[in-house]
């Protein structure tokens, strides 16, 4: 009998236990109401990209040597390289080039390892299209200019929160003048500079 | 609207119900027959009870009874029914020969 | 206590100086209050959707519908008028007759519910004797067009759904029965009007919710439970039944799904202020402060006043419960099945009982406060 | 005849077709499915006739058990034994459909008779009404007071007996210790697979 009701207590407290466990749950909840939204407006507003941002990747067709580094670096093997051989000038002389950004996974290792530098990464990340093999991008393609958020007339573009002033959270009407918040990457650069000027 | 109306109807719902009792050879069916006579009963049961005892309402107190008794055999017999239908894989009522030597 | 405005009296009353008999000005009335309540549980459908998207947006740091009128607000009518305007699909090897009925069968019992709903003393389509006891029987038809819906789509997903509604619907009916139960015994009365009456006179302090705090605890869980909200939202649960009944559903019949469901969880959340927050029963008693100011309670204007904060006491209470209903959606995670049957049948029907009981006694012991 | 009657009479031969309608259907219906939910339909109509009867409260109620219970129940069952397969055929069938379909009219007729040639002891008191559930109540707890008791007993019975003959079968090799302090209803259950297979443990 005795531990019958000890069971029916333990079984009381066990559910008094829930029960505050869903009100603290609750109170969380509620307190998220009065957090500001995080909400973009997309087609109308757009965060810029950080300068780090890997979106697609950029391709210069004149100064690619068709050395295949960027082939040999990729998990997945994805850029085409095709080139025929020149054996009057023994050089390599590229045909052709390739990257299908429907299977890219925006790793950056081609533009990391490219000895030329042709290869560079952009702030473009809207690739949606109807057709999966228009992801597949040749060489005029992957030579066209990125566009940027700030220069289109129809976007409002915002400041990610790293970037906004110091005290400011909310990215809407912030003058585009207006420093960002810590060092910037140049600033800490010179500092360096500054601090060891022999090396 | 008279007393003889309702015993008619609950008759023919009794009827009806007898009638899917004995020719239906699915399980569940002759159930809900059952539950067909049941309900042609208390009928019977309320027509009697508004004509014949409107104060006393004996008659409703009786159906409820038979509401009670109804929702309990419903359970069980298709307890039941579930239970042969393991055993036997059926819901025939021509192969529910257990019993039949 | 006053009897308050007499809205049906004065109406026949004013047609019969037209006139009019008698009885052509009650058959005049009897379909207005049906039309108003229609109407009005409609629109009640459209503030709740708009509230749900709006508060979980707000619990979630997003901003909700904003473009479609005034923050938003015409975001549901919008959401209506696409589902009333889109391909009427029945797919191919269903059972059409079964698939049309089964929503239908799942709405009607709901909006009959509001028959009983009380927003003042006379402010009501019916005054039933059977109250609260109608609407325990109506809600138990809807898993039947719940099956009904699931087993004609021919698809395996509405199947489970249908028959996991109903197991819940059946489950969670008899703990919600016997909290109803408990308050019906301290007002003596199944009539919504009674229960509501039996509360009024001490603001506040009166209210069903300090005399039973588990049979309220109880019973809107059940009801969150018979509404398929969140936490127990096990017939729809989208990671595991695609979306349960509603699968195969499109267009009209899907949004007869919707509809059903967002005045389901209004209907309850009016119950629950009907049973154990008062109804409209002002947090401090409005007979305590006319007497107070020395008015006359039976003055034309103040009645007005009265009648017209008791819809508003009724409404707020009501969406509190809504907003309630809406956080707790976005703070608990989905029960299991057998979870969910077990805290039907192992942990809320034996409360309910014990609450049965010592309600009971309680009656007995003190039959001052109790309701004797 | 006033408005009242009229609507009275129109609604009785309205419900009555429904629910003969219905019930026919229920006997007939080619899919046991169809006649699950024709059942419910029957059920629905009862409780119409029932309001007609001035029986508010027991057409609740039969709304409340018949459909929201039994009904669900039986469209449980029929999906739970949902095969599809056509029954063997028995020879004399179609005979013995014929005898009870006549045995079922001529009972009918009896029925009939009986119930226009017996003169009824009309009552004349008013119909109580809305008070019919505390007349129902006090009925309960006095004079019916044994019956009411022995039917929740019943019901109790109908539960566990239910619940024992549908569950799979227990396996009872570990309770065979014998009774211990801890002993709960915590049996494992038989798995469902080695129950299809049909092998006999």
């Amino acid at each position: 009998m005795l531990k019958f009701l000890k069971k029916v207590g333990d079984y009381a407290g066990e559910a008094v236990q829930a029960a505050k466990y869903i009100g603290q749950g609750l109170s969380v909840t509620f307190d998220h109401m009065q957090r500001r939204p995080v909400t973009v407006q997309y087609p109308y507003e757009k965060l810029i990209p950080s300068e780090r941002y890997r979106g697609r990747i950029h391709f210069e067709y004149d100064k690619c040597i068709a050395c295949e580094v960027c082939v040999r670096v990729c998990p997945i093997n994805l850029p085409v390289v095709d080139y025929d051989f020149n054996k009057a000038t023994k050089k390599k002389e590229l045909k052709s080039y390739s990257i299908d950004f429907g299977v890219c996974i925006f790793c950056g290792n081609c533009v990391e390892f490219c000895p030329t530098n042709c290869l560079s990464m952009t702030e473009e990340y809207e690739l949606a299209s109807y057709d999966r093999h228009d992801l597949n991008f040749d060489s005029v393609a992957l030579g066209r200019m990125p566009y940027k958020v700030t220069d289109d007339p129809m976007v409002t573009p915002l400041r990610e929160l790293a970037y906004l002033p110091k005290g400011e959270m909310d990215p809407h009407g912030v003058p585009d003048g207006e420093r960002r918040a810590g060092r910037r990457p140049e600033e800490i650069l010179e500092e360096l500079e500054g601090a060891q000027p022999h090396s | 609207m008279q007393l003889e109306y309702f015993l008619t109807i609950a008759a023919a719902l009794f009827c009806i119900g007898i009638f899917g009792l004995v020719t239906s050879r699915n399980a569940i069916r002759v159930l809900m027959s059952i539950e067909l006579m049941l309900n042609a009963v208390n009928l019977n049961l309320m027509a009697f009870s508004n004509y014949l005892d409107p104060a006393g309402v004996r008659g409703q107190v009786f159906t409820v009874f038979v509401i009670t008794i109804a929702a309990a055999e419903a359970a069980v017999g298709l307890a039941i029914v579930l239970s042969i239908y393991r055993n036997r894989d059926t819901i025939d009522m021509e192969q529910f020969n257990l019993l039949k030597w | 206590m006053t009897s308050g405005i007499d809205l049906q009296g004065s109406f026949i009353r004013a047609l019969i100086d037209l006139g009019l008999s008698p009885g052509v000005a009650k058959a005049i009335w009897i379909p207005l209050p049906l039309l108003l309540m229609l109407i009005g549980a409609t629109i009640g459908v459209l503030v709740v959707v708009w509230l749900e998207r709006k508060i979980s947006a707000a619990a979630q740091q997003r901003v909700g519908p904003e473009f479609a009128g005034p923050l938003g607000t015409l975001q549901p009518v919008a959401d209506g008028v696409k589902l009333l305007f889109k391909e009427d699909i029945i797919p191919a090897s269903t059972d059409p007759w079964l698939f049309t009925i089964g929503p239908a069968l799942v709405v009607i019992p709901v909006f009959l519910s509001y028959l009983i709903v009380p927003f003042g003393q006379n402010l009501n389509i019916t005054n039933l004797g059977l109250g609260i006891f109608l609407w325990i029987a109506l809600s138990s038809i809807a898993p039947i067009g719940l099956l009904m819906s699931g087993y004609s789509s021919n698809n395996k997903y509405s199947l489970l759904g249908g028959l996991r509604a109903a197991a819940q619907s059946i489950s969670y009916e008899i703990p919600l029965a016997l909290a109803v139960l408990a308050v019906v015994m301290m007002s003596n009365s199944l009539s919504t009007v009674d229960i509501v009456n039996q509360q009024t006179g001490y603001g506040i302090l009166g209210w069903n919710l300090w005399r039973q705090p588990l049979g309220f605890l109880i019973f809107w869980i059940a009801a969150l439970a018979e509404c398929e909200r969140l936490p127990f939202d096990l017939p729809e649960a989208e990671e595991e039944l695609v979306a349960g009944y509603q699968t195969e559903y499109a267009g009209m019949r899907f949004a007869l799904f919707y509809l059903g469901s967002y005045v389901n969880l209004t209907l309850s959340a009016l119950l629950v202020a009907v049973l154990y927050l008062g109804g409209w029963e002002f947090p401090i008693s409005i007979d305590w402060l006319t007497g107070l100011a020395g008015l006359d309670p039976a003055t034309p204007w103040l009645q007005i006043i009265t009648a017209a904060l008791g819809i508003l006491t009724v409404l707020f209470k009501t969406y509190l419960l809504v907003f309630l209903a809406v956080l707790l959606r976005w703070t608990v995670p989905r029960v299991r099945i057998d979870q969910l049957l077990d805290l039907g049948w192992k942990f809320l029907l034996p409360v309910a009982l014990a609450n049965l009981l010592l309600t009971a006694g309680l009656k007995i012991t003190f039959p001052a406060f109790f309701g004797g | 005849m006033n408005l009242g009657e009229g609507v009275q009479l129109v609604s009785f031969g309205l419900l009555t077709a429904l629910m003969l309608g219905s019930a026919l259907g229920v006997v007939l219906a080619q899919s046991v499915v169809y006649s699950a939910f024709l059942l419910g339909l029957t059920f629905t109509g009862m409780a119409g006739l029932y309001l007609l009867l001035n029986a508010d409260f027991v057409a609740a109620a039969q709304i409340l058990v018949y459909v929201g219970a039994v009904n669900v129940l039986i469209l449980f069952g029929v999906m739970l034994v949902n095969k599809q397969m056509a029954f063997e055929k028995v020879p004399g069938l179609a005979l013995r459909q014929a005898t009870t379909g006549l045995v079922c009219a001529g009972l009918f007729g009896l029925l009939t008779t009986v119930a226009l040639t017996t003169p009824w002891m009309l009552s004349t008191t008013t119909p109580a009404g809305d008070g019919a559930i505390v007349a129902i109540a006090q009925h309960l707890f006095s004079d019916f007071l044994l019956p009411f008791e022995v039917a929740s007993v019943l019901l109790l019975m109908a539960l566990i007996g239910a619940i024992v003959l549908a569950r799979r079968d227990l396996l009872m090799d570990n309770s065979a210790t014998g009774l211990s302090d801890d002993l709960e209803l915590k049996l494992p259950e038989r798995p469902k697979a080695s129950l299809s297979s049909g092998g006999e443990p």
